[in-house]
């Protein structure tokens, strides 16, 4: 065990895999050199060299178009888009391309090996286009995997798993917490199951839903409310895509209530898909209604950024509120 | 050979060497003359002076048929669309010497990432005539198990990537692709297929300046038919073709006569053993014309007339071929009308035997989404069979299979 | 009135506005000459010049690029894309740009005069790329409008609306009914309202919700209910976003059983939006868990197209189900 | 003007007319030639036979101030970010010629479309040091509403659009808007910079293409600093610098030295006059160096020498402008000292200022996203607003004026 912030964590995956495959390979804009504007892939290039470990020319649809190629001829691609508000212009790369390469093949060729690294997230005062949390725009596209982990532990282990995944995989990392959370975490290889959420908090009241950098809010909201009485379920999604349905559903249908929240704007926002399906599955269930707690139907905003996102006392009310139903 | 010297890297500290003036002195499209490499003439003499490519009468031959093969299939399946029996097919009438020929100027190892337009370097690696008739049908044969459209064939095993719709996609991939070839210290490039107009994508610039920065051995092979659909080349762009982006990229380029079956593969042969020795891509800009409609979907009067055609009627690449292959006693009319008889039967046999395959079986609608078959898809999955048994009229591919 | 088929009424519209504002323009790829693959703009260059419409490069960042310019500039842009299956590479100067410029400028530039208009969906054998129905991509994005007909009445008086409204709307036009949906049209000037929804059959037993294309086949499902005896209340949503709420809770507050069915895959998509605000706001209502009736979970097949496909069987059976709940 | 005659159109029928070679010959990125332009010598004296732009004492004066203005709030604003009174700062030092030259040789009706790296242009066209200060202070009195990071600027009185984080999505944005003013006749061209990194974008290739082809009065200007971020530009391309792309393109390029205010001056004039008579696009690449930091998150040291950044001291377009107003006996060292001084003053007095001014309210916080406040977000407002109340400590930017 070490202490590691969330960037090492990721820097220490991606290390272990680059020393363990050679086909490994970590790329994006400054990546190499300078280790990426966050340092996620700080050192990689002095060890493993240029050829492996290099800044691309600044297009995204390159990267990711490029990274899909050398997936689909066995290399191990670990594409890094430097923000996530600037991964659409590989939109068609990934969701008509990665998404879609292994079935319209019927399995001749497949890049199962890709895996693209971005950070996502507000609360760094980044407004529009340092900000935004674009899971759910890909959560449509059959053939993905999308992942987001909370702390260092997840993200070394999610991100291992993730390479290692036969399956191409968008890989979120909470950039607020990138140095702000810090934890132990095994210096040797782990790797933890995509497409299983982790129950956090065991509760009895109302299951609390989100992933990534929402749960520490959510976490805050749940100590609120258990000032109150009120006891809460936390569970971390983990994958958004294929989701764990049967762990939430169980818990809902002990709880009879469901928040999810999470950092992007309300409308078709992942936690409505969450809603769509759980209301189905839990309809004798259910005590409230679903209640979503959610960024505004806005583009990310700069000043007035508390006001607009999910915080822990709009989660807190919504808590009660559905208690309280 | 001129042109393919080692080169010296481009300065980029540019500030200080360029030439100096002080009016304003611009460049423009007309500031590079780009030649074009023509080596067969129409009546299948070489010109006088011409470096040959590396071919003999057996691989003359290999390529002479796998033209032929690619006409008449072409032929027989735009018959097979109109009579209903395919729903869809792409002809490429007037510029099958640049698939063909460029497939025949690499070797089987190096990989073909196609646009849809080259059938013919499919053909040239062996891909069976069932195979072909099985994608067109979408029947359980399909190697793409009948999930695309006529004509998006692919192999594995040939070395030949499945076609994708999108236009320019293939083009960063293929960088990539090659980058990978070099990683791992294969003796392989990638060929990279894309028509004119493709190459206004951004996934182009995208391409082929990575390709660039990283020195990826892939050949990018530009088929410039004069069309996208209906618009002409000149609302495409209005540089100098797409040869003249190569100096904008830093990237080796050579503008070739594309009907011209030596010019192709001299020009590939060439470029291979640059982009291998070198580490480094090239790009081939092959001038033709697309003499048929753009698919079965479209007809062409509407936007182009008669005459155009016509004129590019006499620059038939195939038959500029024959002339040579006459002309140097390795084929003769016999065979030919040999080879023609043999190929429209077999391929009206092999229409017939792949329309009588069945479709593929109900459990491919959820393999291959991911590596396994996650909860969610079973589930839909299984409630899809229980419902196809209750209508099974309405499922008439499928629910005579349903266990 | 006339008879036009979606075409025919797509082209009037196009015609009466190039004809009234001299700065509307119409392009894309092949819609000069040819009048685009579906010949939806027929006759304009004729009419209205080259320079107003025109084919543009094969390049679909660059058409939505260079429409936001020209909405910014104060022209009126009409710009196509080929097959909504190929919108992908435009997604950023959608996403990024046309949806955020009003709100990043603080209203000192806006792009309401954009117009996107593009071919969507299913059922004519076009395999993946030609079949796509990605609405829901663009409806977790705030600042975009999003219009889908379903019939030539509509596709007339919703593309006169969209043109004219003062938001860059994306106008997603169903080819399957291009020529096969014929109907009575004014052929005078006219307009039907964005953000409501059309409620095209009364009924008391089930809600059933839907846009564009997939309205025939809930139609045909309402009917085969109607035959046993199950009273459908039909609604055409017509705008994905921003939707009517209202309209949509009004009526399962009534029928107490809401069905939504959508041409894409099931998994966040826009019927996942609707479910999770409908669960909410008709919570005490609802008689069963509502129903969604979507493609499958994969990307769009060629051969097995029947078995994929949201049909007028499955449809059925799920009225049957949210009745028999 | 050399190369600057109405030239002939590109014949796109290439394939009749290109010179015909019989042995492989290739074109690459040695293949033209890039004079680069130069006026002004570093010690204030204009090169013999050099062609000035049309500049008097006044708009030299004008030029000269703003390039002051430029640097006296780049470094005051560096420093302010150091002391955490804002929260992010791009400057642009050593390379202000470029933005403040490209403004000074267009007309107030031109619209200028920036990447981020051109406060010099806003400032050159007279946006206020108040309208400056309160977009990177986001407070109420912001014309962007404080909805964007510093240093995002915009303004509609200036043609100066809004400055967006995403790279390259003003190319063919800016194609457009030029598209756009030539269709209605307007004696205006459009200004689109962006850097030698965003030229990179698919977006680039997409927005010069099509102005080209649809013959858009735009002046492209890169500004090519040597790098992107911590990415030189030898990782970035390996051909030509951006200049070069202008011959694939078909566009009218010329590259000159970014530092060298009266080159900057001269070819954005005569750029501009060609652009309006002809109707067509112009590329002119800067040659600069970002002799600072990306921005105020970035440190170079990570990337590059000190001695590297030393060499490019010398370069210095300021002061390089001042020698030659010394010469010209427009300017002298008095002047000089009152006007950083007071530049100075102004600078720090109004950052006091905008510090103070409250933030946008709450109602800011919907409006905008459509031309309307529809209903769902004015419901998201209404619960907020109660929700606020519930928690005024939890929101103190708006918990004292909602009413
Ligand atoms: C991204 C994308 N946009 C549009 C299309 C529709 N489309 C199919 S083929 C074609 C024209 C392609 O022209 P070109 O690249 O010159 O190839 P050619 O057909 O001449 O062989 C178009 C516009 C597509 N398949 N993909
Ligand atoms: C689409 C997109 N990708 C990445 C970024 C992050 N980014 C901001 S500035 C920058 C470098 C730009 O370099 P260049 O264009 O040369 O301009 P310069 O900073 O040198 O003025 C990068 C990568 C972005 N803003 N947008
Ligand atoms: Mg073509
Ligand atoms: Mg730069």
């Amino acid at each position: 065990m070490a202490q590691m912030n969330l960037l090492q964590a990721i820097n220490n995956a991606l290390d272990i895999v680059m020393a363990e495959n050679d086909s490994a390979l970590c790329f994006g804009e400054d990546v190499g050199h300078f280790g990426g504007v966050f340092r996620a892939t700080s050192g990689l290039q002095e060890k493993y060299g240029k050829a492996r470990c290099f800044n691309t020319p600044l297009v995204e649809q390159g990267i990711i178009g490029f990274a899909n190629g050398l997936a689909a001829q066995g290399s191990t691609p670990i594409a890094e888009i430097q923000f996530a508000d600037y991964i659409f212009p590989a939109f068609d790369q990934i969701v008509n391309e990665s998404a879609k390469f292994r079935y319209r093949s019927g399995n001749e060729f497949n890049v199962g090996k890709l895996t693209i690294r971005t950070p996502y997230g507000g609360g760094i005062a980044g407004g529009l286009y340092h900000s935004q949390s674009p899971e759910a725009y890909f959560a449509h596209t059959p053939g993905l995997k999308i992942v987001v982990p909370r702390n260092p532990y997840q993200a070394k282990g999610l991100l291992l798993a993730s390479i290692r995944d036969d399956n191409p995989v968008v890989f979120f990392e909470p950039k607020r917490l990138y140095r702000a959370s810090v934890g132990e975490v095994p210096v040797e290889d782990y790797q933890l199951p995509l497409g299983k959420a982790d129950i956090m908090q065991t509760g009895t009241d109302i299951t609390l839903l989100a992933w990534g950098a929402q749960l520490e809010i959510v976490e805050k909201a749940a100590d609120k409310a258990s000032a109150d009485g009120i006891s809460c379920e936390i569970i971390d999604l983990r994958t958004i895509l294929p989701w764990d349905v049967d762990t939430v559903a169980n818990s809902v249908r002990k709880t009879g209530r469901l928040l999810v929240s999470q950092e992007a704007p309300l409308t078709a926002g992942f936690a409505s898909e969450i809603a769509a399906t759980i209301q189905q599955e839990c309809f004798l269930h259910l005590e409230s209604p679903i209640e979503r707690v959610c960024g505004f139907d806005t583009p990310y905003p700069l000043s007035l950024e508390k006001e607009y996102v999910a915080d822990h006392l709009k989660i807190y009310e919504a808590i009660k509120r559905s208690i309280n139903y | 050979m001129q042109g393919l010297q080692q080169e010296k890297a481009m300065n980029t500290e540019i500030y200080k060497e360029s030439q100096v003036v002080h009016t304003p002195t611009f460049i423009d499209g007309h500031s590079v003359e780009i030649p074009i490499l023509k080596i067969l003439k129409e009546d299948g003499t070489v010109y006088s002076g011409a470096e040959l490519p590396e071919i003999d009468q057996v691989k003359a031959t290999k390529v002479y048929k796998a033209l032929a093969f690619h006409r008449v299939l072409d032929e027989r399946m735009v018959a097979a669309q109109r009579q209903g029996r395919v729903s869809f097919y792409m002809a490429a009438l007037g510029e099958e010497a640049a698939s063909v020929g460029g497939a025949a100027g690499l070797e089987d190892q190096d990989m073909i990432m196609a646009q849809y337009r080259e059938q013919g370097a499919l053909i040239y690696r062996g891909f069976s005539l069932e195979n072909l008739m099985n994608q067109m049908f979408s029947n359980e044969k399909d190697l793409g198990k009948g999930r695309q459209m006529p004509i998006h064939y692919g192999s594995s095993e040939l070395n030949y990537m499945t076609i994708s719709s999108p236009l320019g996609t293939q083009i960063p991939q293929a960088a990539g692709y090659a980058y990978g070839q070099k990683l791992q210290g294969k003796d392989a490039v990638t060929i990279c297929y894309f028509g004119e107009g493709a190459a206004s994508e951004g996934d182009f610039h995208a391409g082929l300046n990575m390709a660039a920065v990283h020195r990826a051995p892939v050949i990018f092979f530009c088929r410039n038919n004069g069309y996208a659909i209906s618009t002409p080349s000149d609302e495409q762009y209005v540089g100098n073709g797409i040869a003249s982006r190569g100096v904008g990229y830093g990237i080796k380029t050579i503008r070739i006569d594309g009907n011209d079956i030596l010019a192709v593969l001299k020009a590939t042969q060439t470029a291979r053993s640059y982009a291998l020795a070198e580490q480094k891509p090239v790009i081939i800009e092959a001038m033709s014309y697309r003499l048929g409609a753009h698919s079965t979907s479209d007809d062409p009067s509407g936007y182009r007339t008669k005459e155009e055609e016509e004129k590019w009627h006499m620059h038939d690449p195939i038959l500029r071929m024959k002339n040579w292959m006459l002309a140097q006693k390795w084929w003769d009319e016999t065979q030919e009308t040999e080879l023609y008889e043999k190929l429209r039967e077999q391929v009206l046999a092999a229409v017939k035997v792949a329309e009588k395959i069945d479709k593929p079986p109900v459990e491919d609608l959820v393999t291959d989404v991911y590596d396994q078959v996650p909860a969610h898809l079973q589930k839909q999955l299984d409630e899809l069979k229980v419902h196809i048994k209750k209508y099974p009229e309405a499922y008439p591919f499928t629910a005579g299979r349903i266990k």
